[in-house]
């Protein structure tokens, strides 16, 4: 079998997990991407519909890889839709990983959505050091969440303690995710690292709060994705490729990229407000 | 690293021969800036046609082994108006590819563009996968020649005419364009290929149909630079599969005044740009060569 | 191991789909024999001409990276005479290959060959390195149509009609093959391209520019598959840069009904033959497909 | 560096022997050759002029390689004419090798001209085994002799018996190397294995003498070479490829070729009588 990472590889769904009516985690058998790294993702082929850059989930099983998605439009939709024994090409992993320093003792995961993939893988690595770690986690509703059974399960062995906001109060605190992570930055003047993924204006408060409490942060930029090889410039935000400089960038960084929380660009590389 | 390898080309003066081709990273000015500051000696932009284009649906771009790639893109750009407003702060070395279906369009595109601190203008008669603009004008030699014309008409600035390897005749379209005012030639465009998935039995690409570049291609381009090199006066740019200095060097012999790189960037990354560079400065420093238009066409002599 | 993954294809049954190319060990009787107890399906001969050619002087087959090579062997052959005696005796699968400059040159050749035991022709209207040979003759879709004609009147041997990517459009040549009364498409051949060795300063082929064949032209030679699959009613068989039987797979699903090989057996040998039908055999069985034929052209429903 | 043999490495020529007024042998730098068994041969191609297959011939500097060439038409002459400096293309080492079996004691050498250069290599390889080792040489006359030094210089340490003819007798014995062989074969009834390179007719009565005696034979056979890798056909006896069958055949392989010392293909391909 070759091992050029940029083939297709076409894989069989072995597991499927509905973590919400609208979210399923898929299983599949692959070994470069059991070992990526937490914040890389892959290219997901669906044959004869579409191909869409996914974060890399976690999955137990020995030289296994998982994606979640969410369905929404037409790719993620023709995806949600397959299920056990049918076949997907991935290609990857891709893109840069999060940094964990030991010497960090303190460590807030901040995410919403399918942004939450990349942070459970993170958190699923470096969850056995010792340090303490808050789960900050957001939805619109109570039906909308997912994974909290996943990191509850896991705070049982750890220091972990899950917040969760949505926004109509129908489950945790009532209001976004970094509503929480305002209050708790007050309470909690000695956090070291804020890794974040999720919703480009989530993130872009979460910055501006670690900037304000002097924290460092590393948050995942989602842009639009065709080549993930950092040829086609589709993902481009300021100078930086997000897909190969990308997709975690650091506060120093991120403090650069001035398009940052105010545009991207679309499908024709239209440079478009949020 | 200053990376000068100083060459001139169609009346430009560039600080080396090695230029970004079209398509590659080809849409944003703080990465133009990013290719500049990184050695590249000139940056052609993706093909800008009139109206923004969202291109084709994912998958795109798809890697076949040995170090090269079919794409169907579909020509994705963000039209002249937003492009022009992109590049208004341009002052790099920068080459604005142009496509289009017809002569008034490419008039409208060129007049939009002709004042800005550009220095010229590939025109793109070679895109393999694109009905009714790209290679589909390619072959039409008359359109050819009328569009060259006009864009000529419009503009005083270089204009390269990129040509591939189509339905028709390679040699013939070039020297129409040639006789149409043409200021130089860049060859090769990707070639129209496929890439079958046996397990999920269907094409890979969306549009199933897309062009080859990368490594598979280097002979056929070195081979149409040659034979291009003994048709034409004006200079030619070559380009397909160059990975290395030593193809750049390859190119060259051939006849091409300054060569294009495009997969190299997708397979090696940003920097292997001033890293064939490089490699071009030590092999001329080695092989005692103080000006590199000694060794263009050197196998014709 | 019975190599037994029956085909039909114009008329003819083949114990396999797997063809020895044109030129690749195309010249002895003897070694035709031992290609088909090695497993071929069919072999087709070196082009023969009306009369002996030398071919050009070496280097005539030049190796490029990726498991790809460019030969310009010049069409040496022993010429229709002598070919005929080589072959008086043959009773494998064998299809002789034409290659000639006018209408009469193949008259005289087909008749020669027709009483022989031997399945059929392929014309080789695309040698993209000798001229008025090959490809020249195949840019002339007039003379095309008048040769393919003339043959179909000589013979009722069926015809296979080799195109290749060359100035013209292959689909329309391949359409007037069809009209003409062509029995089958053999795409594709090789194309012209050209190495240029920089440390000696010149290209290695002694005839400078050859055919470039192997790795780097299946995804061209899937694609014109593909594309002609769509326009003829004819069968096609598949060439260019098949290495696995996964190639195979996807030639057939891409459109057609048998495929040959050639470069592979210059990089892993004569017994390649063999396994690339062994393998084929597994394939067909894991995925429980009984005939080969339920693949041809799938990738088009 | 490539490794792939079969793409031409440049090499410059570092040292220049003349062997005799029309033989010179080029030694270069060149790993790949320098590992080559005795019987392999180079594609040699001189810039602008011709590729020609050549055997291999000793070095004793490391990680070189040799050839031997005889100026006789237009590439031979060009490579010929090439001097200390000067480059060629190589690529290689192709084709089989001599088989050497340790239980054989008495090994004839048999060659003539550029024939040598296969027997010389193979000796150089074996000559340190406890074996009889008789070289029986041939040329047309005197002046045309080479190789003769180097296996006298052998001949001290080694037991190596030297038999020359020259068909003018112009020195030693007057007549070919197979009178010698003959004359040999009549008085060592003991012989194991006979290896030969040189013209056919001589490799041809060579066998047939082999055979005769019941002793093993292994010839090295030439015929007119493009690819050097098996594609093009041009090289065949019966149904062998001679660049990868070839070029060695022993007794039992080559009885089956009914067109050795028969006929061969020209340029053309067209079977031509010797
Ligand atoms: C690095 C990265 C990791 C991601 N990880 C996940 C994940 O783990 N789970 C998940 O559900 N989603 C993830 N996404 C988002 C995902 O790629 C799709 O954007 C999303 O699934 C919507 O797809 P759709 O078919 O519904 O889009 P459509 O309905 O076609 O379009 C809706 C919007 O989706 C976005 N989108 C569509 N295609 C792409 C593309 N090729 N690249 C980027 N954005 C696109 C665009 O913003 C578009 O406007 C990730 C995106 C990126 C860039
Ligand atoms: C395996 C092999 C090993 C050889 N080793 C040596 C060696 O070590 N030293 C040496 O001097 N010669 C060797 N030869 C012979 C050499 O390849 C040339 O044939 C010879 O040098 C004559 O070349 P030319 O240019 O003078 O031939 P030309 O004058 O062009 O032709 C004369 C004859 O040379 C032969 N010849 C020419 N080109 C080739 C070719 N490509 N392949 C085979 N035969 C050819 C043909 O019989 C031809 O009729 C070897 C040949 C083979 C096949
Ligand atoms: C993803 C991609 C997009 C491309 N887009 C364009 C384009 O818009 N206009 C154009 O003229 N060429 C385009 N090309 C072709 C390249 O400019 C170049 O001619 C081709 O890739 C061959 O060079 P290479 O082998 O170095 O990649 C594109 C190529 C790729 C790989
Ligand atoms: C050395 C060589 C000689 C060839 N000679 C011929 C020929 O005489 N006639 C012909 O139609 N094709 C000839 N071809 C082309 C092959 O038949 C085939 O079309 C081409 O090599 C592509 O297939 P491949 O990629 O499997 O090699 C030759 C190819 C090679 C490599
Ligand atoms: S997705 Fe193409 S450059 Fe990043
Ligand atoms: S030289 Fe080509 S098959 Fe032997």
């Amino acid at each position: 079998m070759s091992t050029d990472k940029n083939l297709i590889r076409v894989v069989e769904i072995e597991d499927v997990v509905l973590e919400s009516p609208s979210v399923k985690t898929f299983i599949f058998k692959d070994s470069l991407g059991s070992l990526s790294k937490p914040g890389q993702f892959f290219m997901v082929w669906i044959p004869r519909k579409e191909e869409l850059p996914l974060s890399i989930m976690v999955s137990d099983k020995k030289n296994h890889a998982a994606i979640t998605i969410r369905k929404n439009g037409y790719g993620s939709t023709s995806l949600f839709n397959k299920g056990k024994g049918d076949r997907i090409g991935i290609r990857g992993p891709y893109g840069n990983s999060f940094s964990f320093n030991k010497s960090h003792t303190k460590i807030i995961f901040l995410g919403g959505g399918t942004g939450l993939v990349p942070l459970i893988r993170l958190l699923y690595y470096i969850k056995q050091h010792q340090c303490k770690f808050t789960f900050i986690l957001g939805a619109k509703t109570r039906s909308e969440l997912f994974f909290t059974d996943l990191i509850s399960k896991w705070t049982k062995e750890n220091k972990i303690d899950l917040l969760i906001a949505t926004e109509d109060g129908s489950f945790g605190t009532e209001g976004y995710p970094t509503d929480i992570l305002k209050d708790f930055l007050m309470i909690n003047k000695d956090i070291d690292i804020i890794y974040t993924c999720g919703p480009e204006m989530m993130m872009k408060k979460a910055l501006d709060l670690a900037i304000k409490n002097g924290i460092h942060i590393e948050a995942s930029i989602e842009r639009y994705m065709k080549c993930g090889i950092g040829i086609c410039s589709s993902c481009c935000i300021n100078d930086k490729l997000v897909c190969v400089d990308g997709t975690i960038f650091n506060e120093i960084e991120i403090q650069k990229l001035t398009e940052f929380g105010v545009c991207y660009r679309n499908k024709s590389g239209i440079l478009t407000k949020f | 690293m200053d990376y000068d390898i100083p060459i001139k080309i169609a009346g430009l003066n560039l600080r080396n021969p090695v230029i970004v081709a079209s398509g590659i990273l080809g849409l944003s000015q703080s990465i133009f800036n990013r290719l500049y500051n990184l050695g590249a000696g000139a940056i052609v932009s993706k093909s800008i046609s009139l109206l923004p284009r969202d291109g084709y649906r994912n998958p795109t771009i798809v890697s076949v082994d040995n170090m090269s790639y079919i794409n169907a893109v579909g020509l994705a750009n963000p039209g002249t108006e937003s492009f022009s407003k992109e590049i208004s702060k341009n002052n790099g070395p920068l080459i604005i590819s142009l496509v289009g279906s017809d002569e008034s369009e490419f008039s409208v595109i060129a007049n939009k563009f002709k004042n800005l601190n550009i220095l010229g203008f590939e025109l793109n008669l070679s895109c393999p996968h694109v009905e009714k603009m790209g290679m589909e004008i390619g072959d039409d030699v008359n359109l050819v020649y009328d569009i060259i014309k006009s864009i000529k008409r419009d503009t005083t600035k270089p204009l390269f005419v990129k040509v591939g390897l189509g339905k028709s005749d390679i040699i013939e379209v070039a020297k129409i364009a040639e006789s149409a005012g043409a200021d130089g030639i860049t060859a090769i465009n990707t070639l129209r290929a496929m890439k079958i998935d046996i397990e999920t039995r269907c094409p890979v690409l969306e549009n199933k149909i897309g062009g080859l570049s990368g490594r598979a291609i280097k002979p056929l381009g070195v081979r149409c630079v040659y034979e291009l090199s003994k048709s034409l006066r004006i200079p030619i740019i070559g380009c397909g599969g160059i990975m290395t200095y030593e193809d750049v060097i390859e190119y060259m012999m051939a006849g091409a005044s300054a060569i294009q790189i495009g997969s190299l960037i997708g397979l090696k990354g940003i920097y292997s740009i001033g890293k064939i560079i490089r490699g071009l400065h030590s092999y001329l420093e080695a092989a005692d060569i103080s000006e590199v238009k000694e060794i263009i066409g050197i196998v014709h002599r």
